[in-house]
């Protein structure tokens, strides 16, 4: 299977990302240049993290009018799917293939650390190598990733079950497993998907917890249930 | 040819040319190199490049003293950045650059920019930038003016490396009144790069044009170079640079591009528009090649209107190279820079004439012979006296010294040692760094030193930088030794073999008699430990003048170690990992409390001999921890330092906040010392290792001459109890872990602001 | 054509937690600036463009603003001043 | 003691390297903005504070700036306005 992994300037998780999927699951790469129009024949496309255009502005604004997001949505109009991670869930809320905004973090630092994740739903191209409930240790790396929507959207998100990933107190602490938002995200919100359940916005970084040597391999189920659901 | 003097240039008087920080017998000797008076745009070509930032000239005989060979080091000091072999034909470029003066200005830009200004140095050697470290030093934290500094700097470093995408891995941070006035902001960058890839800055090629590669040039930081060769006196306020403002977007684009230019063939050599911008890469480059230049300023790209040919030649404007392409390739040179949407103008050439020559348009106006401007610049030994004040300090018997009733109860001490800012978690400054980007980070900041996969290896690299400013400043030659053996000891807690070190030299005016003392002697102290230790100086940065209206800061010679490790999965951590496993300490117990932390908080009292550090046995520790860890016998290990054995026991307990484990060690046997000292005494040479096979532990430290004991078991339970005696010390674990990670937040939580406002703490 | 100098603000949606607003108020608090009810925190720019004539520059900046310059789902915008500006 | 609501801009300062506005401006273009010249990104503050009259306000502000809103080094800072505002 193929992944189609753009590269904005300004992107710098677009090699993590190409990392976990040649090295960990053993699967094809391409860099997609975001001047391009060419997808190349993509199964799955990614949206890396890291700072297009240097977040100028707001994060995800200015990379949105890039050449190839023209492909990219149409990609997603046809029902492919499109990962989203970190500053690649910002471009997608900006380029409407999402709901919502992600604002600056509340305590107005960056963060990063290892968090807890929930998985909510188990039944997503995303997530289907999980068991729902499960959770999972998961890199977070952002200035904004405050998850922001209006009450009608959040609440159209819950009610059908979109939001996939949330932020949870880690084992161990107190009040384990309740909603805990390092960045004061809506619902603690740390990933949803689209309608169509073919997009994936999340910001924290599963393409970095590939490996027991880095601290996790608690998101290499993402990649693998992309395998599951595109072979189906 | 004719060097025409430029309509409106001033006079050169002698005012101007003390202005320009420039002495008469130098200028006596510019005038002899010229054969006739200086034109003004000379001038400030000169006082740039004979600036102490540029020529060193204070420090070059002292540094010509450190060992700098080993069969690995493919590159020693004197280029961009330093390289050694680490095997399979790869190699780890490395560096470390100071921003002090340009961050006690403007703590946010001046810290990022010295970000930008280090990850250049080594992108330009061919190297892809793995990782980061930060070594800083503030004055105490009761200030608003130092949380200001604190705050600006922390997100400077984050986000500019964040914005790179550059992992910021390990560091250090120290407060202390010394630093008021005068922050020390020292950035390292390692890099990993292909032997056969290695870049060096060396021009060559007659007929090869000279290309200006990245941002525009504006009149940002003139004479930033010269500034920051001088005190931070409020005389000084008003020829202060402009501030320059870092650009991590286009930093990463260049990044990008310089690597790919580098990787193309098109070009022979590249460097950073750094100090002294384009004036200092251009000569430096001219002479690393001994060969002529000639660089017209009419075609530099600039930001601004009407900027005169000295602006041009001195403006420190940040993301910008200076590449030397091969003839005829401009149009390839250019088609890589466009893919990258950066511009890229020929504003030179290499010539067979040896001059360095800069024209407007045709007519020359500025022209040095030969390559004399970089090589003729006068070194100076001034002359060095230890202060005796400080002697006296050093001298001063504070074993003496009665304790504090509260001492009565260890925990007290322990816990305020563990929440005194040096000692406590530097976790709210690295979670603002993503540490995590690029996937090698094995283990990142928050224990020891950081270490790092080597992608398509079983090996890894670890990476520390270590000073303890108050030793070097009782006593410059020991505090100097320990510095290096520090870092090492730090490496070699994860199982790395120490190899080579980058240094940053941070001191007062050279030319006042007790500094350049502490330096001359600092200098001889690194020179014996690199050697003892067999870790060869690669390269580094000096910055003198570190004074503010207040004095001297601390003396404090940063050492940033690199070390390498075969089997990167086997990498230890510095805290306990299972229930069960025993405790060894490597090393000695100490009976002095000379120069520690521990004196520091506790009594307020900056006096006493630093601890002393046998080379030998340091090296010892270092071949027994490397041993066992490679091994596979320990499951922690972590040194002793800030703060002695009772603070490093702590630390092992609770600093992976996800797993705390309590321990039990009975330390009776050394009962006979003096309690403070046997806990928070800060002795050289030791470690804390826990392992489920203590036997082996204790014959591999024997095989190897070093000290080993069993002091007690991790249980797993939430205290750790210490027993001396018939005395039995318990601490929360909780306890402890809120006096460790809340106290820099709690701090930190306290308003900050810009303007200054009156300290009242002083040092001693 | 003439140059015009547009002036435009930006503010986060009303309701919207306003983190920055409400860190800045505190700071001004315990820096003894008691008086402080409260603050907002948005982003002012300056947009400097060649354009028939003043209502044409503000109707190019409106339209810079619906594509570009405020996030529709977070922020308003306002024209806060158009002037003539040397080219 | 009135209610009031100054409103402020805080600049980069000429000059300096404005990457931001860089940024934004060659966005614009690729828009197909291509009458835009130059853009600038600062800050827009409003301040609600109690004062005894417009001017009390206006000059506890710019103490503010000098003190905690404004970078000395590389802003600049000017009060755009000052309404009074219902408590
Ligand atoms: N400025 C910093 N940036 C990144 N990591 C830091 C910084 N300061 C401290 N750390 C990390 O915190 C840990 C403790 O640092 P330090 O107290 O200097 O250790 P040690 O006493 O072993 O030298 C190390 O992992 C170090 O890398
Ligand atoms: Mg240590």
């Amino acid at each position: 299977m193929k992944f189609g992994i753009v590269t904005f300037p300004g992107s710098n998780c677009d090699y993590d990302a190409y990392r976990a999927v040649v090295e960990t699951l053993g699967e094809t790469a391409v860099y997609v240049w975001h001047k391009d129009h060419d997808l190349q024949d993509a199964d799955v496309v990614v949206l890396p993290g890291g700072f297009s255009y240097g977040d100028y502005l707001r994060p995800g604004a200015i990379a949105r009018f890039s050449p190839i997001m023209t492909e990219v949505a149409a990609h997603a109009r046809r029902g492919g799917p499109v990962l989203g991670i970190c500053n690649g869930f910002q471009i997608a809320c900006e380029a409407g293939l999402l709901p919502g905004a992600l604002l600056r973090n509340a305590n107005l630092q960056f963060i990063s650390e290892l968090v807890t994740l929930r998985v909510e739903r188990a039944d997503t191209a995303f997530t289907n190598r999980y068991r729902p409930g499960q959770t999972i240790a998961i890199p977070i790396a952002h200035g904004d990733g405050r998850y922001t929507a209006d009450a009608d959207t959040l609440q159209r998100l819950e009610g059908e079950g979109r939001v996939v990933f949330r932020y949870v107190a880690p084992p161990g602490t107190p009040g384990a497993g309740e909603w805990w938002s390092p960045n004061g995200a809506m619902h603690a919100i740390a990933g949803i998907v689209s309608d169509g359940g073919n997009v994936l916005g999340m910001m924290p970084h599963p393409e970095r917890a590939v490996s027991p040597l880095l601290g996790s391999s608690d998101g290499v189920g993402v990649f693998q249930s992309l395998l599951t659901a595109v072979a189906a | 040819m004719t060097v025409h003097k430029r309509p409106g240039d001033p006079a050169i008087t002698p005012a101007l040319v003390a202005e320009h920080g420039i002495t008469e017998d130098e200028y006596r000797r510019l005038i002899d190199m010229l054969g006739r008076a200086p034109t003004f745009t000379e001038l400030g070509v000169v006082s740039a490049l004979w600036s102490e930032h540029c020529s060193y000239k204070h420090s070059r005989p002292l540094l010509r003293t450190l060992p700098t060979k080993a069969d690995y080091v493919l590159q020693g000091p004197g280029e961009n950045a330093g390289v050694i072999a680490i095997g399979d034909g790869l190699a780890v470029a490395f560096k470390i650059e100071s921003h002090n003066h340009p961050s006690a200005v403007e703590p946010y830009q001046g810290a990022a920019t010295g970000v930008g200004g280090i990850l250049r140095d080594v992108f330009t050697m061919g190297a892809r930038p793995i990782a980061m470290l930060n070594s800083l030093r503030f004055g105490a934290l009761d200030s608003a003016r130092v949380r200001y500094l604190v705050a600006g700097v922390v997100k400077g470093i984050g986000d500019y490396g964040n914005c790179v995408g550059v992992p910021t891995v390990a560091g250090e941070v120290v407060f202390d009144p010394a630093y008021d006035g005068n922050p020390l902001v020292n950035a390292m960058c390692v890099g990993l790069l292909k032997e056969s890839e290695l870049m060096r800055a060396v021009a060559q090629g007659v007929g090869n044009p000279i290309i200006a590669v990245g941002a525009r040039t504006g009149r940002d930081g003139i004479h930033g170079a010269s500034f920051a060769s001088e005190d931070l006196s409020d005389a000084n306020e008003a020829k202060r640079p402009r501030v320059q403002v870092g650009d991590p977007f286009t930093e990463k684009l260049l990044l990008e591009a310089s690597l790919e230019l580098i990787h193309s063939g098109h070009i022979v050599a590249i460097q950073d528009m750094g100090a002294a911008g384009l004036t200092s890469s251009s000569a430096e480059m001219a002479a690393r090649g001994d060969v002529g230049v000639t660089i017209d300023v009419s075609r530099v790209p600039v930001r601004e209107p009407h900027m005169t040919p000295y602006e041009i030649l001195l403006s420190e404007s940040q993301e910008r190279m200076l590449v030397v392409a091969k003839r005829g390739r401009e149009d390839a040179v250019r088609a890589i820079l466009e893919k990258w949407d950066l511009t890229a103008a020929v504003i030179g050439e290499v010539i067979a004439e040896p001059v360095y020559r800069v024209t407007e348009g045709d007519t020359v106006i500025a022209e040095f012979p030969g390559t004399r401007l970089v090589t003729d610049c006068p070194t100076y030994t001034p002359d060095a006296a230890e202060s005796p004040a400080i002697r006296a300090l050093r001298e001063r018997d504070v074993d003496a010294l009665p304790e504090r009733p509260e001492e009565s109860d260890p925990v007290w001490t322990l816990t305020q040692l563990l929440s005194s800012p040096t000692i406590a978690s530097k976790q709210w400054v690295y979670r603002q760094y993503d540490s995590t980007v690029r996937t090698n980070t094995v283990v990142g900041p928050g224990g020891d030193a950081a270490v790092l996969r080597i992608p398509h290896s079983t090996r890894g690299i670890a990476v520390k930088t270590d000073c303890n400013g108050r030793y070097v400043y009782l006593d410059p030659r020991a505090g100097a030794r320990i510095a290096v053996a520090e870092a090492a000891r730090n490496v070699a807690c994860t199982g790395a073999r120490p190899k080579a070190i980058t240094n940053n030299l941070n001191f007062g005016n050279p030319r006042k008699p007790e500094t350049y003392y502490q330096l001359r002697e600092a200098v001889a102290g690194m020179a014996e430990a690199c050697t003892a230790l067999g870790t060869p100086v690669t390269g580094g940065n000096v910055s003198l003048y570190n004074e503010s209206p207040r004095g001297a800061v601390y003396p404090t010679p940063v050492i940033g170690m690199v070390g390498l490790l075969d089997d990167v999965s086997r990498a230890a951590r510095a805290t306990f990992a299972a229930p069960g496993d025993r405790i060894v300490l490597l090393g000695e117990p100490t009976a002095s409390i000379g120069a520690s932390e521990y004196l520091q908080r506790i009594h307020g009292v900056v006096a006493g001999a630093p601890p002393a550090c046998d080379l030998a046995a340091e090296q010892a520790l270092i071949d027994t921890l490397v041993e066992a860890i490679g091994a596979g016998v320990v499951t922690s290990a972590h040194d002793c330092s800030d703060g002695g054995l009772a603070v490093a026991l702590a630390e092992c307990a609770i600093m992976n906040r996800g797993r705390q484990l309590g321990a039990r060690v009975d330390l009776t046997p050394w009962a006979g010392l003096p309690l403070r000292a046997l806990l928070f005494g800060e002795g050289q040479g030791r470690a804390l290792v826990s392992t489920p096979d203590a036997k082996r532990v204790r014959a591999l430290a024997a095989q190897h001459g070093v000290p080993a004991r069993e002091i007690g078991a991790v249980d797993g339970g939430d205290t750790l109890q210490i027993a001396v005696g018939g005395r039995s010390i318990v601490a929360k674990l909780a306890a402890l872990d809120e006096a460790y990670f809340e106290a820099i937040p709690r701090i930190m939580s306290r308003p900050a602001s810009a303007a200054a406002d009156s300290p009242v703490t002083t040092a001693v | 054509m003439s140059r015009f100098r547009v002036s435009l603000h930006i503010t986060p949606r009303r309701g919207l937690l306003d983190p920055q607003g409400k860190a800045v108020a505190d700071a001004l608090h315990t820096l003894g600036f008691g008086a402080v009810r409260d603050v907002h925190v948005g982003r002012h720019l300056i947009v400097e463009l060649d354009a028939a004539d003043r209502a044409a520059a503000e109707s190019q900046v409106r339209e810079m603003c619906q594509r570009l310059l405020a996030n529709p789902v977070t922020e308003d915008f306002a024209v806060a001043g158009v002037e003539a500006a040397s080219a």
